[in-house]
């Protein structure tokens, strides 16, 4: 099994991992007035250049979070950060923030959900990647922005010698996706993390991103997280699949195993409350009741557990131990309680008829 | 009179601290080196004949104008001698013999005839502008017209206006009655004589011409309200520049010639003023040597007083009195205090050491006061018909309040009433001096309010205005007043004579009208006898003190300093207590 | 573009009309209003011997005997065509824009005021660069630190600085560092640059610092809380993603934005500070536009007071117009319009 | 005057996601916003600390001056008539056993009587002529802030404009020329009057600028939309919906005027337009203090270390309740 799974079995080493990224028990906690937020709560995975890993999961299952975490963006007085975050054989969580600085934007880059908000609106946004490239890059800014035009044109930004001049604001909200996504593959990155890159933009412009980040990812043989709650996005783009549930990994698998033969009840609940054309209205969309934990007082037991409808088929298990992530299947992993003929059963029966 | 500048103290025979000091002050040993405390008062100090260098003035304020025709303020008076001669002046000197009237532009005093209605001058030859022009008598002539008779000129006294014979129709002033012959009742038979012919007999118009509205103003050279920055000198200085509310500067006059001038000696080169300077700053600049002078020529801030009362600072100290009387006028208008009864409870329970503490206290307040013509007047006569006592602790004895009480009673008033005073707002101790005297009242029983105005406007619109003090029961309202002109006459005239309660801008508030005081008064001007005069002024004092219509609170005084470069220092009485600026120098 | 400022000044003169006619209103209408009649009024300006000839005369000299709408009007006509004055033997000419002569000095109005604004001028800008880098630098560095002792501490006295009136910090500077230490020159030793460039630094050390305490503590605060929101930006997170160091991301990018809200106060504060700071400059004696206001009002010197009011305003109006055109540029999100 | 400045595009300004989403919001709704904004403050030692001293200065206006001296008994057997400050004393203030802050130059009256009865016309005048500013400001402002359109056209333009007069001097100017009389009303029952009704009015836009923008952004709320899709009139919508939103940012932004209100006061007084004279105010102290504050500093710095206790009493305190009830204002 080459490509992207999640490393338990050399969690916890500290030994460099042989893979690209590997991310080991990853921890990230914040201690607020309430209580302790555990955003991530061991999170494990790994991932090969020229590989997609899709990660899902609803806003506030630790996403965005965890994207952010490997970045080392994150404000180390009111983040706790653990656990090992290996990129090309370098430990982040514990390297010095120069040292994790030098690797942001030339090792590892990020895309953003809104480009609006996300880039500063009072630089043009060719001044804003020149800025980029000119941190990793010692060149004149002449050489910049030839580059930064360069970029533009490989987004397909049309008339990029004219646009590298202009603000954020004057772009449509997909071109300045394509700025975004420029600034961001700037410096060659190897790491691509790309943060509900089309969340904010239109149906048909999000076609056109998707295809764009497949093409670049290509073009650059970078690796890929592609962070969203949109799984319509993962079958488009991912060579793997991460289901997050309350900041921790329930469910991992290839593509075709996600969508075809998902383990998880929230994974079927996502893939329920998927809209789809093809079917009737009336029996569309089977929403996942009820709403995402505290991540304060998670759940005892399995934390799906108050939303899960199988709930009862286990006794008391589901609320009183927590399933660990185990292969059920070669390369599909899944923590749930029920047995395997069960969840087979129940997803050939109950559940794919209805999708 | 808003601004309560004395223009003038006549004082023939008393002068200096008076033995009426209550409490403390007046000491004039010296110590330490320098010419000593007080010692400026009776004597010029660091007498001079040195010429050179610059006199450095400073002000806290800024004239109402240099123009000496429009002008009223005491140091403006005093400085304006510095740029122009008027017909006569007052001696340069100290104490007593700087209330000696002199010839200044004129050869000699006036001679008067048509028993003392006629006053005739004859000017010196050769006295010259700093632009080469001679001065004639016509100059004068005119000084007088537009100073008295323009709507224009307004910051100045009007006593010409108000003595000399008006044509008929009125005089409207040189601006609007293009008529060469103007005011009929000035002649000027030749350029050298001027003659004026009075309404009434006067017979001291000697000190009124000594006034800064005589000096000379060249009819060509009038530019009206824009006179006072580009006026034409007659004296050794003439006038490089005044800027409102920054500075002004003098220099020599080549055109002054010494031959006709016996009184200035013109000792420095240039005499710089400096205006609107911090007060405080003023203080500070003297004690350090920097400042020669403060013009104003009011004393010291309360702030330095501690300072220069130091040993080492002391025996350049003068304390002087001002020539002010600080008052309180009882309106015999105002119910309850139409009541004479009322009137003497007021005398009796009043406080005065309370004011005058308020007031800045004996040195820099002034002395307790018992009569309406301070010590420094001639008439000058000391009793004290009210007599206080103040108990050990501070306030009045019992025996003091119990006479009050007696004369509520007397008045139907036994638990006392309510009034209000009045007092100028832009000045805290006269509001302080209100609270102190609001308090002793209390105590019999006397409850009054203080209602303030600004100083600007409290004559000509509030406590001057006879109908808004009736109007709002406005009992009791404290002044200050100093003489316009130099006699008992002019000081008593306008504060107790009936002729001086005026629909506007009057200043007998007390609204005092006695027969007896009125016929007194007129009497005693019309008499050429001096000596009859000054003793008739004394009695006058008795009579108004009779009706308790005035509250006599304090003879103002000032510490003022001289600093030690300073030459031909001494206390002028002529312009109210301040240093006499006409031959001052630097060492 | 030009035709904003054109359509902006075309506002100004609109906010000068009413700001005019406000002031007119209080000084002139009120008074009347309040009972007064034109004869008690022109009382206060007719001199020492108010003869019922010589306050008609001064009635008629300064316009009183008009009606206010009059007044107002023949004022509005004299700044855009100018006036004619007697001043006695000569006339003077008042030229456009005339603001009338003093009631008490009989001084153009306008003269006046250009001969006390560089003090006042000097005593605002001064302290505004006192505040602008006291403050700034205060805020940031707190906002950076946001809960530790120097935040606090900052915070705690940029409180105390706005809660101590200008007047007591004032005396306390001046007791202390010019009686007692004797270091700078005590109030009222204001002289202008060009007389005596040093005197002017020295004398104008204490205002600033005093004035500039008073408003640094405020902008501290401002751009702490500024500074706080724009580091929750995207547009930070992003700066940090491409790897920027800590110091281009604060300066760079978070300062930048979090300082044009500032400019908007700034211009606002600046402005009424033009038109004379009252209190400052009657503690330390500086002969600006705030001392000749209070000595105005005091006098009743209407003219003159109508003046410093409208100069206030003018400096606001212009200010607030130099400002917006300011975040034109700083901003590019901002359209004229 | 304002600017018609339009931000383009600004308008799609996403929140970030928050770092605390997933923080259960349930459990957060349970409790009230005064109970959370009480939970805030108690921790917030130094709001609480201002609101002690709120409470005690409060507490020493209302009650103090039934156990101070008569704060206008004139003492001047302590006072040197030579140099007209009190005989004895740290740095002649007069302090003594009976006289706990000294006595005053010149009179000898007892400076804790002065300052105490000083503290009740300060907050007096202080909280009347806030009450008067959040009347106005809060009525002015909910009409802008609901109406919008011309109305709020209207009344924002007088705000910038009374933003760009120089209100001390009209506070001076209308003081003054209020006569003894007026209304029926003399004495300092009118100053204080007067007092009130300029300082109130002359703060209104400050509180009425944030209340219009909490309007603006309540009007666009669901339940203000649903009550008026269901009909209901304006007047019920602004008084029952409206109204009781804005408790929070009134009684914070009160909270804040007081201050600045009691510094206009003295300011006023300062500048010889306050209570009546012999009622203390601190300005008035300082005032005659001003020409003797280098010889005798201590009466400079008691009515000046009033004012600044006081001051910054309420700014803590105002500061502390403004974190606690909107943390994002902070």
């Amino acid at each position: 099994m080459t490509g992207t799974a999640p490393a338990a079995d050399t969690a916890g080493t500290g030994e460099a991992p042989t893979s690209f990224l590997e991310v080991r028990d990853l921890k990230i906690h914040f201690p607020t007035d309430d209580g302790l937020v555990k955003s991530v709560d061991g999170l494990s995975f790994q991932l090969e250049r020229g590989r997609t890993l899709g990660i899902v999961g609803e806003s506030g299952s630790g996403k965005s979070v965890t994207s952010l975490g490997i970045l080392g963006l994150h404000n180390k007085r009111n983040a706790n950060v653990s656990g090992e975050i290996w990129l090309n054989g370098k430990e982040l969580v514990n390297a010095s923030q120069t040292e994790v600085r030098r690797l942001r934007g030339r090792d590892m880059a990020m895309i953003f959900q809104d480009p609006l908000s996300a880039m500063h609106p009072f630089y043009t946004v060719g001044a804003q990647i020149i800025e980029a490239y000119r941190v990793h890059n010692d060149v004149s800014k002449q050489v910049a922005r030839k580059h930064a035009i360069d970029m533009l044109g490989r987004v397909g930004i049309p008339k990029p010698d004219k646009r590298v001049d202009d603000y954020p604001h004057q772009f449509s909200g997909g071109m300045r996706q394509r700025a975004m996504i420029a600034m961001a593959l700037s410096c060659d990155p190897e790491l691509l993390i790309a943060d509900e890159p089309t969340t904010a933009l239109d149906v048909t412009v999000q076609a056109q991103i998707l295809d764009l980040i497949r093409d670049l990812q290509q073009e650059f043989n970078s690796a890929v997280i592609m962070i969203t709650h949109d799984l319509g996005v993962v079958a488009e783009l991912s060579d793997d699949i991460l289901v997050m549930y309350a900041g921790r990994c329930v469910e991992y698998a290839s593509v075709g195993d996600a969508f075809h033969q998902p383990l998880h009840p929230y994974t079927w609940g996502l893939l329920g409350s998927m809209p789809r054309l093809d079917r009737e209205r009336s029996e569309r969309l089977m929403p996942i009741k009820g709403s995402p934990p505290s991540l304060i007082n998670v759940p005892s037991g399995c934390a799906f557990h108050p939303r899960c409808p199988y709930k009862d088929l286990n006794g008391e298990k589901c609320w009183t131990e927590r399933p660990e992530l185990v292969e059920a299947e070669p390369g599909h992993k899944a923590a749930c309680h029920l047995p395997q003929d069960k969840k087979r059963k129940i997803w050939t029966d109950e559940i794919r008829p209805k999708l | 009179m808003n601004k309560m500048r004395p223009i003038v103290v006549f004082a023939a025979g008393v002068v200096a601290a008076s033995g009426l000091a209550a409490c403390g002050g007046g000491d004039s040993g010296s110590s330490g080196s320098g010419p000593g405390y007080n010692a400026g008062v009776n004597a010029v100090v660091n007498k001079s004949d040195k010429k050179g260098g610059t006199l450095k003035f400073a002000h806290s304020d800024d004239w109402d104008s240099p123009d000496p025709g429009n002008t009223y303020y005491a140091f403006s008076q005093n400085f304006s001698r510095l740029y122009g001669r008027g017909l006569t002046t007052f001696k340069p000197g100290a104490g007593k013999e700087s209330l000696e009237v002199v010839p200044d532009l004129a050869a000699d005093l006036g001679t008067s005839s048509d028993g003392g209605k006629t006053w005739t001058y004859k000017l010196r030859t050769g006295v010259k502008y700093d632009d080469g022009g001679t001065v004639t008598s016509k100059d004068v002539k005119y000084a007088v017209e537009r100073s008295n008779f323009t709507k224009e000129m307004q910051l100045g006294p009007k006593y010409f206006k108000q003595y000399l014979v008006d044509n008929k129709p009125a005089y409207k002033g040189p601006y609007e009655d293009k008529n060469d012959e103007g005011l009929k009742s000035i002649e000027t038979p030749d350029d050298q004589t001027i003659v004026f012919h009075l309404k009434e007999p006067f017979a001291e118009f000697d000190y009124l011409v000594a006034m800064s509205q005589t000096i000379p103003v060249p009819k060509a050279k009038d530019t009206g309200t824009k006179y006072e920055s580009a006026i034409v000198s007659s004296g050794p200085y003439k006038v490089d520049n005044y800027t409102r509310g920054k500075s002004m500067s003098l220099s020599r006059n080549p055109n002054w010639n010494q031959s006709t001038d016996p009184i200035r000696k013109a000792l420095p080169d240039k005499i710089e003023v400096q205006l609107k300077q911090n007060a405080d700053d003023i203080d500070q600049r003297l004690l350090a040597g920097t400042l020669d002078m403060d013009a104003a020529g009011v004393g010291v801030q309360s702030g330095t007083q501690p300072k220069v009362l130091a040993a080492d600072q002391k025996p350049y100290v003068d304390n002087p009195v001002q020539g002010f009387l600080r008052f309180m006028s009882l309106n015999v208008n105002v119910k309850p205090l139409d009541n004479v009864h009322c009137r003497i409870a007021v005398q009796y329970a009043t406080d005065k050491v309370a004011a005058q503490t308020a007031y800045g206290g004996p040195l820099a307040g002034g002395d307790l006061a018992t009569t309406v013509l301070p010590p420094s007047v001639d008439g000058y006569t000391k009793f004290d018909l009210y007599p206080q006592k103040q108990a050990s602790g501070g306030g009045l004895d019992e025996a003091t309040l119990a006479k009050a009480k007696q004369e509520l009673q007397a008045c139907g008033q036994p638990n006392g009433f309510t009034t209000k005073i009045s007092a100028r707002s832009d000045r805290p101790k006269e509001v302080a001096m209100a609270q102190a005297i609001q308090q002793s009242l209390a105590k019999v029983g006397i409850k009054v309010n203080i209602v303030q105005f600004p100083a600007g406007d409290y004559f000509n619109k509030y406590v001057g205005v006879p109908k808004y003090v009736h109007d709002h029961g406005i009992g009791m309202m404290i002044m200050a007043w100093a003489a316009d002109w130099p006699t008992g006459y002019g000081f008593l005239a306008q504060i107790v004579h009936g002729d001086a309660i005026k629909p506007s801008g009057g200043n007998n508030l007390a609204e005092l009208n006695d027969p007896t005081v009125n016929k007194a008064l007129n009497d005693a001007i019309a008499n050429t006898d001096k000596a009859a005069r000054t003793k008739a002024y004394g009695e006058i004092d008795k009579l108004v003190m009779g009706t308790a219509a005035e509250v006599p609170l304090v003879y103002a005084k000032a510490l003022m300093y001289r600093p030690k470069r300073v030459t031909n220092a001494g206390i002028t009485y002529a312009y109210g207590g301040m240093y006499d600026y006409l031959n001052m120098g630097v060492e | 573009m030009f035709a904003y400022i054109i359509r902006r000044l075309i506002g100004a003169v609109l906010m000068l009309l009413l700001v005019s006619l406000v002031t007119f209103g209080i000084f002139f209408w009120l008074p009347k209003l309040a009972g007064q009649t034109t004869d008690q009024i022109a009382a206060s300006y007719v001199g020492k011997a108010p003869t019922a000839e010589a306050i008609q005369d001064t009635k008629e000299r300064l316009g009183l005997d008009k009606p206010v709408v009059v007044q107002y009007g023949s004022y509005l006509k004299a700044i855009v065509v100018g006036k004619d004055y007697k001043a006695g033997p000569v006339t003077d000419h008042c030229p456009a824009p005339c603001l009338g002569y003093s009631f008490r000095s009989s001084q153009p109005v306008l003269e006046t005021l250009l001969d006390r604004a560089p003090a006042t001028a000097s005593l605002a800008l001064g302290a505004a660069v006192f505040w602008l880098i006291g403050g700034i630098v205060t805020g940031v560095v707190s906002a950076l630190r946001r809960g530790s002792l120097w935040d606090r501490a900052a915070m705690i006295i940029a409180l105390s600085g706005v809660s101590l009136p200008i007047y007591f910090t004032g005396l306390v500077s001046l007791a202390l560092f010019s009686y007692t230490l004797k270091i700078f020159p005590g109030g009222g030793s204001y002289k202008p640059i060009t007389e005596d460039p040093v005197m002017w630094f020295q004398s104008l050390v204490l205002p600033w610092v005093t004035l500039a305490f008073l408003y640094a503590a405020m902008y501290a605060r401002l751009t702490r809380a500024g500074m706080l929101e724009t580091m929750n930006e995207d547009y930070i997170r992003t700066a940090r993603a491409k790897g920027l160091s800590e110091t281009t991301v604060v300066t760079k990018h978070a300062l930048r934005a979090s300082l044009t809200p500032i400019l908007t106060i700034f211009g606002l504060d600046l402005g009424l500070l033009l038109g004379g700071a009252v209190l400052t400059e009657s503690t330390f004696g500086i002969p600006g536009l705030g001392q000749l206001a209070i000595s105005s009002i005091n006098s009743g010197d209407l003219p003159m007071v109508l003046g410093v009011t409208l100069i206030t305003s003018v400096s606001i109006v212009g200010i607030n117009l130099i400002v917006d055109l300011l975040y034109a540029i700083v901003d590019p999100r901002v359209r004229l319009g | 005057m304002a600017a018609p400045i339009e931000v383009t595009g600004s308008d799609t300004e996403a929140q970030p996601e928050a770092v605390l989403a997933g923080v259960d919001g349930k459990k957060i709704q349970g409790r009230s916003l005064g109970q959370i904004a009480w939970m805030r403050l108690k921790r917030d030692k130094v709001a609480l600390t201002g609101a002690l001293v709120v409470i005690v200065l409060i507490l020493i206006a209302i009650f103090g001056p039934f156990f101070t001296q008569n704060p206008l008994t004139y003492h001047q057997n302590l006072i040197d008539p030579t140099y007209n400050r009190p005989k004895t004393g740290f740095w002649h203030s007069g302090i003594s056993g009976d006289h706990w802050l000294g006595v005053e130059p010149g009179t000898g009256r007892d400076m804790l009587a002065r300052i105490v009865h000083g503290a009740r016309i300060s907050l007096l005048v202080s909280f009347l002529a806030t009450l008067v500013s959040v009347v106005i400001g809060t009525v002015m402002g909910i009409i802008a802030g609901y109406f919008g359109g011309w109305v709020d056209y209207t009344i924002s333009r007088a705000m910038d404009a009374f933003l760009a007069f120089p209100l001390l001097l009209f506070a001076i100017a209308l003081v003054g020329v209020v006569s003894d009389g007026a209304f029926g009303f003399s004495g300092n029952g009118l100053r204080i009057g007067v007092l009130v009704m300029v300082i109130g009015f002359f703060n209104w836009p400050y509180i009425g600028r944030i209340i219009r923008g909490q309007t603006l952004s309540l009007r666009e709320r669901e339940f203000v939309d649903a009550a008026r899709s269901m009909g209901a009139r304006n007047s019920y919508v602004l008084f029952k919906e409206v109204l009781p939103n804005l408790v929070a940012p009134i009684l914070v932004y009160s909270t804040l005027l007081i201050p600045t209100n009691i510094l206009f006061e003295a300011a006023l007084s300062f500048l010889g337009v306050g209570v009546i004279p012999p009622t203390p105010s601190w300005g008035g102290m300082l005032t005659l203090a001003v020409p003797i504050y280098s010889s005798d500093p201590m009466y400079m710095i008691i009515p000046g270390m009033a004012i600044f206790i006081t001051v910054l009493a309420f700014n803590l305190f105002g500061d502390g309740l403004r974190d606690a009830l909107d943390p994002r204002a902070k």
